[in-house]
This record gives structure tokens, C-alpha cells and sequence, in this order.
């Protein structure tokens, strides 16, 4: 079963850890991977998700390419690929 | 051209020399700094620093494509900056004044809605709000 | 606050040193330069310097009075001055970053409208034509 | 008879020379002052007027404040005040 890794910074780096791993059944999307990823943790759940939905105001990579919400539920990540999550920007 | 992000302080004399050219009419430097809004001491600014460091090579070429700007640099801090300290410097040249303020408001502008780089406000050894 | 005119070369990093308060979210720095146009080797600026630092006062009281700017620093140089030097800098402080960028920008366009100041090109010995 | 000076830079200056002064009537205003300074030189009558009007893109000074065309019609200059002629600015 692929192992993905997820990286998380700011707010969600402090709920959840900068850099987690996950185990998912193969054919699992991003987006699965991320639920799946959430059950894991109680907070995770409802920063990430709006009951299956991914939140509008993450801001997702997969492999260092940002992608979308819709992206999410078709992208398959392999195993060692590496999503990740992070919440609006403030630099500047 | 310089496009980083890094801990130490900024020279910003050394980037105002070394870009300037004959070509520029006008350069414009936009500062940012720590301002104490009254409930924080410090900032700490965390950074996803390989991917900032790709974005501000895209915004620069974006910048200079779309106003023709001569140069640019973009230095942005990350880690902790107390009151008063400089967060970003952005430093662009241009034939022409209009061009060069239009391509130093439109680098903030898309640094701040893209860039993965935030901001916390630290109080004492407290770690508080993270700045929208 | 500085707000005069100068032979000399200007400092920029002592003035964005000494205007810096934890006020500031932003400084806006437009560094005017000679631009190489391809018709002139130098500029020799002249000015009517009593009334121009009267005029450099004025506009700097109604840029803060207009933008709520933090600080206001302005310095024009005259004399002969070779292709890529400087010759005004002006320097804003604010809050927020859109009154820095229009503080200046109103500042500069008041100072090109108003202020007793003009520059003739110079080629080699000849003197040439008035800049407009 | 006043004895009014007369300051010029830029291009003014190149051709009437940066400090002149010139003695006119009592009563003369600033207008018929620069007339008078005007017909002095032929180079200065063109660049300065049209006609007997001032040309519209001249700055002027009276005593180190600027007036305009309309006050250079009623301000009578006392002896040894100074009226300043210039260019279109362009520094910056």
C-alpha cells in the first residue's frame, strides 16, 4: 500500500506537525488521502473538511505543483509522493 | 537580481548599487517592517523556502514582462523580527517612474496572495495569532 | 525629516535608518537617476534652492496631511550629475503599504509640477537642450 | 524712479543673464515692469510675451511668492523688490 507524505506549515503545521506519513489503500486520491489523513486526528477534521469536502481555503501542493480542489479527487499519488496543505498566505 | 528568502538583515544600499543601470530613470524600493500594532513584540515568519524561492522568480518574471521593468530584487525574511525590523524589500528599475511604482505595487500584491510565507505575532514566549 | 536640496551624494540607507519607527508597516523609497537617452553624457540640474526647500516643505506637510504618512524625507540634488547617479530620493513612511505607495507617488508628480527646479542636457563641453 | 530686480533661471537665465534690475516709472505693475525689461533685449520680447500679454507657460514671482498673469496686471513692485521669471520646472 503507497505511503504519502503530508506536509503541513503555519497554523495547520501546529495542529497537526510539519511532516506526517499515511498509508491508503491504492487508487486513493489526494483527496481521499487528506480524509483519511484527517480521521486520524480530531482537529484535523474540521480545519480540512466541510463534512467530505475539502475546505475552500486550503491551499493544496502535490510534488511542489500547486493543485486544486478538483484536482484533488482525481490525482492518484504514488507511493513517496508528498502532498502538501497549507492555509492563506501573509508574507510581505 | 537577487530573489531570496534568508535570515540575516538586508543591505539595501548594496541591492540600490548593484541594479542600477544607465537604463533606469527611476527605481523604487517598497519596505516592509514589523509595526507594533499593540499586541505583539516580535513576529516569527515560517517560510516553505524552496517553493517561496520559485514564486519570486515567477513574480519577477512576470513583473518584468508585463511593465517592462530593467531590474528587480525580492529579499523576504523568515524567523523571528522584532518591532521595527525589515521583513521584505522589493527593488525595482525602469526607464520611467510610472512603471517602476506600477511593477513594485504589483510584486506585493502577488507576494502576498501567493507566496507560502506567514506570519505569527509572538508576545513574551507566547505564540499568538497567525496574521491575515 | 529631512527636506533639501544637496550637491552631494545622498545616503539612502542612513535616511531609511533614521525614519524607520515601529509605526511603519511600510517605507516607500523613489530614487530618481540619469537615465542614459543616448543624446548626453550628464545632466546640470539647477535650482532656485530658497524657494524649492520652501516648496519641498509644503508638499511634504500636505502628503502627510493627505496619505496620514509617518514620515516624509526628500532630497533633490543639483550640479552636474554623470549618467546613472542619483538625483532625488524620496522617502515615505505609513502604516500601511497603499498610503506609502501613493504618498510617494503624489510626491513626485507635486515636485515635477511645482518646484523650482530644471535640468539641462550636457554633451562632452556643449550645453543642450532643457529636459522637459 | 523704483529700481525693480529681475531674476531668471534656467533658460531665462542663459538668455538675459540670472540677476538684472531695471528702473521704470512709478506705478508701472509687474507686467509693465517685465514689458519695459522685455524691450530692453530683442531676445526677451519673444520669449516672454505675445503681443503685450504674458505668455502663459512663464512662472513668476513677486517678492519670493508666486503670482500669476492676472496679479502681474495690478501689483505695483516698490524699489528694490524682486520679480522672479522661469520655466516650466522639470526636476525630479
Amino acid at each position: 500500500m503507497p505511503e504519502i507524505i503530508i506536509r503541513s506549515f503555519a497554523k495547520f503545521r501546529e495542529l497537526f506537525g510539519g511532516t506526517n506519513s499515511i498509508t491508503v489503500p491504492p487508487e486513493t486520491t489526494v483527496s481521499g488521502t487528506l480524509l483519511a489523513f484527517a480521521k486520524t486526528r480530531s482537529a484535523s477534521m474540521d480545519e480540512l473538511f466541510s463534512g467530505a469536502e475539502l475546505k475552500t481555503n486550503i491551499i493544496l501542493m502535490y510534488n511542489r505543483e500547486r493543485i486544486d480542489a478538483e484536482d484533488a479527487k482525481t490525482i492518484i499519488p504514488a507511493d513517496g509522493d508528498e502532498i502538501v496543505i497549507y492555509p492563506p498566505v501573509s508574507g510581505g | 537580481m537577487v530573489l531570496a528568502l534568508q535570515k540575516e538583515d538586508i543591505d539595501i544600499s548594496a541591492l540600490i548599487k548593484n541594479s542600477r543601470s544607465t537604463k533606469d530613470g527611476a527605481q523604487v524600493v517598497f519596505i516592509g517592517c514589523v509595526r507594533d500594532d499593540g499586541n505583539m513584540d516580535a513576529l516569527e515568519i515560517e517560510a516553505f523556502v524552496p517553493v517561496a524561492e520559485k514564486d519570486l522568480r515567477d513574480i519577477s518574471a512576470e513583473a518584468i514582462e508585463k511593465f517592462g521593468l530593467t531590474s528587480v530584487d525580492i529579499i523576504h525574511r523568515y524567523g523571528r523580527l522584532e518591532l521595527g525590523e525589515t521583513i521584505v524589500v522589493i527593488l525595482v528599475g525602469a526607464g520611467h517612474r510610472s512603471e517602476a511604482y506600477e511593477g513594485s505595487r504589483y510584486i506585493i500584491e502577488r507576494l502576498k496572495e501567493k507566496v507560502p510565507i506567514w506570519k505569527q505575532e509572538l508576545s513574551g514566549n507566547a505564540r499568538g495569532e497567525w496574521v491575515h
